[in-house]
């Protein structure tokens, strides 16, 4: 009875959010001139009107959930990594390079093509975790910086060594993977593919791992006060390690699934032009880090930008309005109104140090 | 641009039978923004459109991903006939082509060989040769500049071309050729041709689409010459913007629309180069409205006119950069 | 060599890095009312646009500053309503608003001008190029120091003016007093909110001019993103400079002067994509020596945690 | 009467914290406040401080009928307020911290030399010399208290409430306080104390009114009471006096050898330290704090690696161990400070009671959920700690609750040494009866136990032997038996040097 009653209140607050969010859309469609009801039934048909276009939701919320979890997971342990797109980008691009270049049957090479960008992603985010635990570097900082290495070095790499020379080879990319190795579309003619199945099975690891298991606890614990997990016998360096690892790992895998799933190889700006890491960072946020939250999370940020595609194409409004309502959004689902005050207030006032 | 009352037709021609006009969607994996190449074959699209009574549509992506929903989108809306472009749209258009057998559909600027595609291609290098034969001709300082957007093959075809046509007629000249690193940061493409004309270039081409912008406001503070693309921009500073070079993707898109509509549509590869007229050079193969800076000179363009001829003769073979 | 360190390059060094400085002192500011500000690159973008606008209404390059100014303050009372009244996590603030930024310039762009992508206009007037007057004749300084845009030497007197006024002045204390224990200096009364919002508006008084140097003072237009990850190196600047209006300067002139070498180091068959990168390794290895986790740490727990 | 509240009622929605009470001062008098954890007695305060503003109730400053709404109105009415928590800026002077929000200036100009000449100035005249120029995070807990003294002061407040000011002082320190507090009551300025340390009540307080579940249940003269009334007053019964049993300390659990650590600014934390500690018996750390207690503590539990010497538990050597290896080979810890050390605040109580346990209670990697809930349910009706539920937020738990909590989990761990830190630390007379209790059983049961506190009063009660630690090292070892406050003071100040 009591959580029941809970939860309707902690969905008066999204609810909200989403109720201004339209609001604003409404506003920028009378603006350029549109009809808001017969533009907002677009978006609705582009993000959930028929199947195809349901599936089309998932297929883009796919990576912005994997990127999502594995941002949820480090923030949860205490670090802000905002480095999810270039360990994306790594893991595409080595997932690519192995799904290329390594023999084997179909389904191996895929297997270890999947493995391969977890581990490039991984690896990336663990050299920031490294960088601060080593040397104290600020993480937040460093993960914004390797966005940017990592974005160069995948260009280059796709440029000289291993671009494409087949066909017109004008893109920076790299040659186009064998069928065999593809993730599996899970429905004929329809872009979502088995990376999205992954996506929500991570999603639940990811929650059975942080709420279930002893690890899980004490990265949790690392987060809410790093003094009392080290007290607690919790290794602060390791546990770090472990999630940072794991935080890239899931962006990296979010970048595979991508390569072996929508792309088929790896192209240069084409993980970052769809800003999937950030979403993914939104999504967390509007979640608080709650692993299945960010999935659910994540789909609506898919519905709304799918669902603004579906607008631009059947009417005269611009796609921007899909980011101003997505933005909007998330600006308030943030904002605490209403009762939450009181909460906060005591979270507040019990920071007060004694000094 | 496109009204209101193109929307309703075509909601409601979702709803009726097809037979009463037919319907086309542009699709394009990028925004078209002020990248003229997408802006001319817009307006060739809706132009053609008109004059043919035919419901068009123009749908932008974002991103890869965007693209490829869209035009799978587009084949599930019914549209007839499905125009896509550049080489960023081959991957998808492979895939939804082969699924959809039954679809025309046609790209521009790339080939891909199936036979419900028409590929229209460009040899944007033979324009570009004729450019870089004009700057090598027209520079005193024998050091030309091009502020190209990024380094990735595709803008080799504007690069080498103008190398290659640089060299050939002017052999001591220094190419100068600087990076932006994206197609939208006329900030830094200022910043490179400032640099270049610090380095003592007197011609700096831009090839680097919305920094071109930037190209340009430095040619005017500093005072040096500059060229454009895809149209001819010298209408916008002429004392400045000497050049431009041509490509004629709105010819490309309303031929398309004019053939589908009239039925003698067909698949397979069609390929514009200087000799029919795809593409070109200001002055050299299309008059401009803008009189000819004296800093070109008609005795340099009558000079690039032979070339040219040499060129649609095949006495002159540029080398496709992307063909190694 | 010679060529590589020529006085143009100081020059390039001093514009490249003056958007970049104003934002990070804005971002400076906020830190030191403990906010942290991850929305610079927005702001700056909505700073860009508006400048812009302004000089396409009004004509006028300092009605356009004004205008820009006008406006982006708006945008940064948003951002201290929502996370300081309505208690949001100040970095998921920022992030909404730069999506809010880069949706709302495009759609702007399009609902205003009519255009997509960018707007230009061959007769729009940009900032003028101030000639110092004795300066500009010294041979090597005067091509380094002469020439820029007002906004220029604006940043550098700001970076002085805030030096003193946060170390020296009674105000400057107070609002420092905030950053380091809102609750301590709520409980002296001080105004908290008032400070808080103030640096915030101020913020958005330095992105504004940071914007208006990018669209009407390095080049005359607006385009889509023209940012381009200019409020994330503010960011960095920030962070490294420790919020301080002297340290941020010589974190920005760090960026700006890689900025400008990586310009020059193409021509040296090093690949672009190298050359590109070496502003970003250059700033991590210098965090490497300056760092100061405390500082970083406190600005974030004040940005609140997603925890 | 200087002010007077009358028919304060303070409700938290359906809460009531403070119920029709009436509270008054006298010019000149010290007042002490009173109550168990919980009892309202901070909420009051605040009311009168403009923090919190009453449901329904009056108050009067001089007569005057007067409304705060904000601090600064209360401060305008000549009130200040020492928190509970410290309200300073670490990394600012002592001198700034004092004259925040009234500094002197010129032009707009801070005058940081007239800022410190004021300071210094304050301090002499009301006997309380700082050093206006040292950063007040440098400055010990003492210096702190008093920078706020004198900061309230500065404002000009005649009416000064202090909020158990003395909970982390040193016995020195806290001597000093109350001195300070009856100084300057003479030259006119009046008190609020609220304290749980009920013979400081009775060494400085004029009156005393007591508060118990939000109500006044006595106002009293000092002189007409004594501590075994309040007591009754505050908890509602007697409380039963404890008493010790001999101890028979058996083999040294804990032996600490020549262990060596250096500290900030080329001098060492802890030098050259020797000391054991034996089954069943209660070695108690008296000192003023920052003299190297910390530090040791934190060697012991493996939080800091020592630059020489060793450490051995239960005869192992365990010096560069993990702490979760420390643990598990025999150390439970109350540490000193709950909040940076001891709990996750935004964590639930479940987990927060969890930490350390948790390696037991798992099967294959995953933690036995129903184990832990029901483990810490049973501490919760143990040591009757006041929580909504296992799952509420720990942040929610008044201090001396949460202490209780993470007491509990660490006898839970039953091992045979544990390190005890101001276990009782702001924690109400009731609760600490039972900590304390729960020490000693321990202790019977045949666990060693180094216990380190503040309050000399528990350490004479609870040690068996005493060690005192000044400047890092070890100042002199006492028999419990035999030793005096006195005599303890005197090694804490550093031996004869100092007194
Ligand atoms: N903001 C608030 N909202 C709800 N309840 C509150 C609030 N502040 C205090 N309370 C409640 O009021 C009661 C009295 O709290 P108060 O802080 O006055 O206790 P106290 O006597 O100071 O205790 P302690 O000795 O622990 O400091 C507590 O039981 C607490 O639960
Ligand atoms: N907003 C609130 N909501 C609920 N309870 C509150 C709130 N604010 C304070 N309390 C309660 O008030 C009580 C006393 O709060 P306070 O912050 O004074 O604790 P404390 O002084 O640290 O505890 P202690 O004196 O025991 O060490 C606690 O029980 C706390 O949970
Ligand atoms: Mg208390
Ligand atoms: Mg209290």
């Amino acid at each position: 009875m009591n959580r029941v009653k809970e939860t309707l209140r902690g969905l008066v607050q999204p609810l909200l959010a989403v109720l201004i969010g339209l609001l604003a859309g409404a506003i920028a469609i009378l603006v350029v001139g549109g009809n808001v009801i017969d533009t907002y039934a677009e978006m609705w048909k582009g993000a959930f009107g028929n199947f195809y276009f349901f599936t089309n939701t998932l297929a883009r919320a796919t990576p912005i959930i994997l990127a999502g979890l594995g941002v949820a997971l480090a923030f949860r342990a205490g670090f802000f990594n905002m480095g999810a797109e270039g360990q994306m980008i790594l893991g595409g691009l080595s997932a690519a390079l192995t799904a290329l270049y390594l023999p084997g049957p179909g389904w191996f090479v895929c297997i270890a093509a999947i493995l391969a960008g977890i581990i490039a992603g991984g690896v990336w985010s663990l050299f920031a975790g490294w960088l601060d635990a080593r040397f104290g570097m600020n993480l937040l900082i460093t993960t914004l910086l390797l966005n940017y290495i990592a974005t160069y070095f995948g260009g280059y790499m796709v440029s000289y060594p291993f671009k494409d020379k087949t066909g017109s080879a004008a893109m920076a990319q790299t040659p186009m993977i064998d069928q065999s190795v593809w993730l599996p579309k899970l429905f004929q003619g329809m872009g979502l593919h088995a990376g999205f199945i992954i996506a929500i099975i991570a999603a639940m690891v990811i929650y059975w791992f942080t709420h279930k298991t002893v690890t899980g606890y004490e990265i949790r614990m690392l987060g809410s006060n790093p003094s009392f997990a080290a007290y607690g016998g919790v290794r602060r360096i390791r546990m770090m390690m472990l999630s940072m690892v794991i935080s890239g790992g899931l962006a990296g895998l979010a970048g595979a699934g991508e390569v072996l799933g929508t792309q088929y190889r790896f192209l240069d700006g084409s993980l970052s032009s769809a800003s999937y890491a950030w979403s993914g960072i939104m999504a967390t946020l509007l979640a608080r880090s709650h692993p299945l939250g960010t999935a659910v999370a994540a789909i609506l940020l898919a519905a709304l930008q799918t669902g603004a595609m579906g607008m631009e194409r059947n009417t005269d409004v611009p796609l921007e309005v899909g980011s101003v309502i997505q933005a909007v959004l998330t600006l308030f689902v943030s904002a605490q109104i209403g009762y939450s005050f009181l909460k906060r207030r005591k979270e507040k006032k019990s920071n007060a140090t004694t000094v | 641009a496109c009204g209101k009352s193109a929307t309703k037709d075509e909601q409601s021609a979702q709803g009726g039978d097809s037979e009463k006009s037919l319907r086309m969607a542009l699709v394009l994996p990028e925004k078209i923004g002020v990248n003229p190449f997408f802006v001319q074959m817009d307006e060739g699209f809706k132009k053609a459109g008109k004059e043919f009574k035919v419901d068009t549509k123009t749908i932008e992506s974002t991103d890869p991903a965007a693209f490829e929903q869209n035009l799978r989108a587009a084949v599930a809306e019914n549209y007839d006939l499905i125009i896509t472009a550049t080489f960023q749209a081959e991957d998808a258009l492979k895939k939804v082509a082969a699924e959809n057998p039954n679809k025309s559909f046609a790209i521009v600027d790339t080939a891909i060989d199936l036979p419900n595609v028409r590929s229209v291609g460009f040899r944007e290098y033979e324009g570009a040769y004729l450019l870089g034969a004009a700057a090598g001709l027209s520079t005193k300082t024998d050091k030309v500049g091009m502020v190209a957007a990024m380094d990735i093959p595709l803008i080799k075809k504007y690069t080498e071309g103008f190398k290659a046509g640089l060299e050939s007629v002017n052999p001591k000249a220094e190419f100068l050729v600087n990076y932006v690193g994206g197609f939208n940061d006329p900030a830094k493409a200022k910043e490179l041709a400032l640099v270049q004309f610090g380095k003592g270039a007197d011609f700096i081409a831009g090839a680097s689409a919305v920094g071109d912008l930037g190209v340009f406001e430095a040619a005017k503070e500093k005072g040096f010459y500059t060229s454009g693309q895809d149209t001819d921009r010298t209408v916008e500073d002429p004392e400045h913007i000497v050049l431009s070079q041509l490509k004629s993707t709105d010819t490309v898109a309303y031929e398309t629309v004019k053939d589908f509509a009239e039925g003698t549509f067909k698949a397979g590869a069609v390929n514009y180069g200087l000799k029919e007229d795809g593409v070109g050079l200001t002055y050299v193969t299309r008059d401009s409205e803008s009189p000819l800076n004296a800093f070109v000179g008609q005795e340099v363009i009558d000079k690039v006119k032979a070339i040219k001829d040499d060129i649609v003769s095949g006495k002159i073979v540029v080398k496709d950069p992307l063909q190694q | 060599m010679q060529q590589l360190f020529d006085a143009a390059m100081f020059g390039s060094t001093l514009r490249i890095m003056t958007p970049i400085l104003l934002a990070a002192l804005g971002g400076a500011l906020c830190s030191r009312v403990g906010l942290f500000n991850v929305g610079l690159e927005g702001l700056v973008l909505i700073g860009a646009f508006s400048a812009i606008v302004g000089n396409y209404l009004f004509g006028n390059v300092l009605l356009a500053v004004l205008f820009s100014i006008i406006i982006v303050m708006l945008f940064s009372a948003l951002f201290a309503f929502i996370s300081i009244n309505l208690k949001a996590n100040a970095i998921v603030v920022g992030i909404s608003l730069n999506f809010l930024a880069a949706g709302l310039t495009t759609f702007a762009l399009r609902a205003i001008f009519d255009v997509k992508g960018a707007y230009y206009d061959k007769n729009m007037v940009g900032l003028p190029k101030l000639d110092i007057p004795l300066i500009k004749d010294i041979p090597w300084v005067g091509t380094v120091l002469s020439g820029h845009s007002p906004l220029v030497y604006l940043g550098i007197i700001i970076v002085i003016a805030l030096q003193f006024y946060l170390f020296k002045s009674v105000s400057g204390f107070r609002l420092r007093s905030v950053g380091e224990n809102p609750i301590a200096a709520q409980s002296i009364g001080i105004k908290v909110r008032g400070i808080q919002y103030g640096a915030v508006l101020m913020c958005g008084v330095l992105c504004a001019l940071a914007g208006a140097q990018l669209s009407l003072g390095q080049v005359t237009m607006f385009t889509e993103g023209m940012t381009a990850g200019r409020g994330f190196i503010a960011l960095v600047a920030t962070m490294l400079g420790q919020a301080n209006p002297l340290g941020v300067m010589g974190s920005s002139i760090l960026f700006g002067f890689m900025e400008a070498l990586s310009i020059r180091l193409q021509g040296f068959s090093l690949p672009t994509h190298f050359t590109m990168m070496l502003p970003y390794i250059v700033t991590l290895v210098a965090m490497f020596f300056f760092k100061d986790r405390t500082y970083a740490q406190d600005a974030l727990k004040a940005g609140g945690s997603s925890r | 009467m200087l002010l007077e509240m009358e028919q304060i009622t303070k409700k938290y929605g359906s809460f009531t914290a403070n119920k029709d009470i009436h509270f008054d001062l006298r010019e000149g008098e010290i007042h002490a406040l009173v109550g168990e954890n919980g009892a309202g007695k901070t909420t009051l305060m605040r009311m009168l401080y403009g923090m919190e503003q009453p449901t329904t109730g009056t108050i009067k400053v001089r007569g005057r009928e007067v409304s705060f709404a904000t601090p600064s109105q209360a401060m305008a009415s000549g009130i200040g307020m020492v928190h509970q928590h410290f309200m300073l800026f670490p990394s600012f002077t002592v001198a700034e911290n004092i004259v925040i929000g009234r500094e002197p200036a010129a032009a707009g100009v801070f005058d940081r030399k007239k800022a410190a000449a004021q300071v210094d100035e304050l301090g002499r005249q009301y006997g309380m010399p700082v050093d206006p120029w040292k950063r007040v995070g440098e400055c010990p807990l003492g210096m702190q208290q008093r920078v706020e003294i004198l900061k309230v002061l500065h404002q000009g407040a005649d009416i000064i409430i202090l909020d158990e000011p003395s909970a982390v002082l040193t016995p020195l320190e806290v001597k000093e306080l109350l001195a300070n507090m009856k100084s300057l009551a003479k030259l006119g300025k009046t008190f609020v104390i609220i304290t749980h340390k009920l013979q400081e009540v009775m060494d400085v307080a004029d009156r005393i009114t007591v508060l118990r579940d939000g109500q006044v249940t006595g106002t009293l003269e000092a002189k007409d009471t004594d501590v075994e009334e309040l007591s009754r007053l505050m908890v509602g019964r007697e409380l039963v006096r404890m008493d010790k049993p001999a101890s028979v300390p058996g083999e040294a659990v804990l032996q600490v050898e020549a262990v060596q650590l250096s500290g900030a600014k080329d001098r060492s934390a802890l030098n050259n330290i020797h000391m054991k500690v034996r089954k069943g018996e209660v070695v108690g750390i008296a000192g003023i704090s920052g003299n190297g207690q910390s530090e040791l503590i934190q060697v012991i539990a493996g939080l800091r690696k020592p630059d020489g010497g060793r450490v051995l538990l239960s005869g192992q050597d365990t010096t560069n161990w993990p702490v979760r290896r420390i643990r598990e080979h025999g150390l439970a810890h109350i540490p000193e400070d709950r909040y940076m050390w001891g709990a996750a605040k935004d964590a639930s109580v479940k987990e927060n009671g969890l930490m350390g346990h948790h390696h037991r209670l798992q099967k294959r990697g995953m933690i036995k959920a129903r184990a832990a809930k029901a483990m810490v349910e049973s501490w919760i009706k143990q040591f009757s700690i006041k929580t909504g539920s296992a799952e509420t937020k720990a942040q929610f738990l008044s201090g001396g609750n949460l202490q209780k909590l993470i007491a509990a989990r660490e006898f839970a761990q039953d091992t045979p040494f544990l390190i005890a830190a101001e276990p009782t630390r702001g924690v109400d007379i009731g609760a600490m009866e039972t900590i304390h209790a729960e020490l000693l059983r321990k202790r019977n049961e045949g666990a060693g136990i180094l216990l380190i506190s503040s309050e000399l009063s528990e350490i004479l009660q609870l040690s068996d032997r005493i060690i005192v630690m000044y400047e890092g090292e070890i100042a002199g070892e006492l028999p419990a038996a035999e030793a005096t406050e006195e005599q303890i003071s005197l090694l804490m100040a550093g031996g004869k040097e100092r007194v």
